[in-house]
């Protein structure tokens, strides 16, 4: 299951998705909204997604991750765009594995991969304004 | 008319989709924009950097052409679907 | 939250724990009963733990896993005890880290010291006999 | 009475809890053992070994006291609680 949805995510249905009966091990990332960013309060977050880049992209992150580790099991991910306040869930990944150290190392690489290449972007509420996250160096 | 103003000699229009900071520093969601004289992606970088200097400012900028990150020697077309994509930061 | 029960795990209940304003970032681990151990088809597992050694061990993780990411917000141990069937969600781990690297860094330490030194045992039953689970060399 | 048969010479005993593989070897849940002579865990190892061979085949064995897993060196009391831990398989 790969989404990107403007409602709010459900983990634990996110996480049903990866069972399988020749996977002992899950494991998953959440992502949430933090209360500040480098010291600075965050009020909300603002998320858009190019869809349907980001879908495509998703998928291309998925089969890079099952490529690297082909005894991977299942694969979910939900992303969610527009406004978000603080501890709502951004983003889930889960994967499941035969064996555990895999699942870390292929989650991890997944939510990594996904960070760099699918356009997603967040802009930053703060009490005096707002900003694009990661735009400038 | 002139043989320059014939519709065949007019350079093909693209429209380019702009997400995150490239809409704010454009003011629009999109731009329509005469095909570059190389007809590469690299030409179009070109194009949206005279005008925008803001760009240049970014940590990065990629260009998008149906939904796959292209390269600055990639052919464009007209019917293509072209995006400028910013640094992204998903998750 | 650290639990060792003869009930079923609730997954979504333990993410919740970790849930916390400070913290962008949850992994979570889940083990669960393979249809199959090196190959040998397994019917159901049998866990048993010597309480409360148990329990004081799982602190100690905990307060290990605590001195070497300081950063670490919250933590949620759950571990199923008793007769479980193929699926059955047998440990829990979850981690809230205020970023990403750390919540897997975290959580893999904390499953995988939770393995070595946890007083807890599992009888793996065949189609013809059982075995105790790494008693042997 | 001899001095020998006096309770106060009689060796305290230990109870010893038998858990996963060795409670099958042993056949029993708990184990009553005299405190061994030099006291200390290292002493219970060595007659836990001689009655029970078969828990020299295990990849590990451990003593827990109080919950706390013991070095061979510890002294052992009359009130502790004492647990043998064969190899652990949670998760």
């Amino acid at each position: 299951m790969l989404e990107i949805s403007d409602q709010p995510l459900d983990v634990a249905a996110v996480l049903r998705q990866v069972e399988a009966p020749g996977a002992g091990a899950v494991n998953a990332f959440v992502g949430t909204v933090r209360n500040q960013a480098g010291g600075r309060p965050v009020r909300r977050l603002h998320y858009e997604a190019y869809m349907p880049m980001a879908l495509r992209q998703l998928e291309h992150v998925v089969a890079e991750t099952r490529r690297r580790w082909p005894m991977l099991q299942a694969v979910a991910v939900a992303h969610r765009v527009g406004t978000l306040v603080i501890g709502d869930v951004a983003v889930v990944v889960a994967v499941s594995t035969p064996h555990r150290a895999e699942s870390f190392a292929a989650c991890q690489f997944l939510i990594d991969t996904l960070k760099q290449t699918v356009p997603i972007w967040k802009r930053e509420e703060y009490e005096d304004g707002t900003e694009w996250v990661a735009a400038h160096p | 008319m002139t043989p320059e103003s014939l519709p065949a000699t007019q350079p093909a229009l693209l429209t380019v989709l702009l997400f995150g900071i490239t809409r704010d520093i454009v003011g629009q969601s999109s731009l329509s924009l005469p095909m570059p004289a190389d007809g590469t992606v690299g030409g179009l970088f070109a194009t949206l950097r005279a005008r925008y200097p803001a760009l240049a400012a970014l940590r990065s900028l990629a260009v998008a052409v149906n939904s796959e990150y292209a390269f600055e020697t990639d052919p464009l077309h007209p019917h293509d679907e072209i995006a400028l994509i910013p640094p992204v930061a998903g998750g």
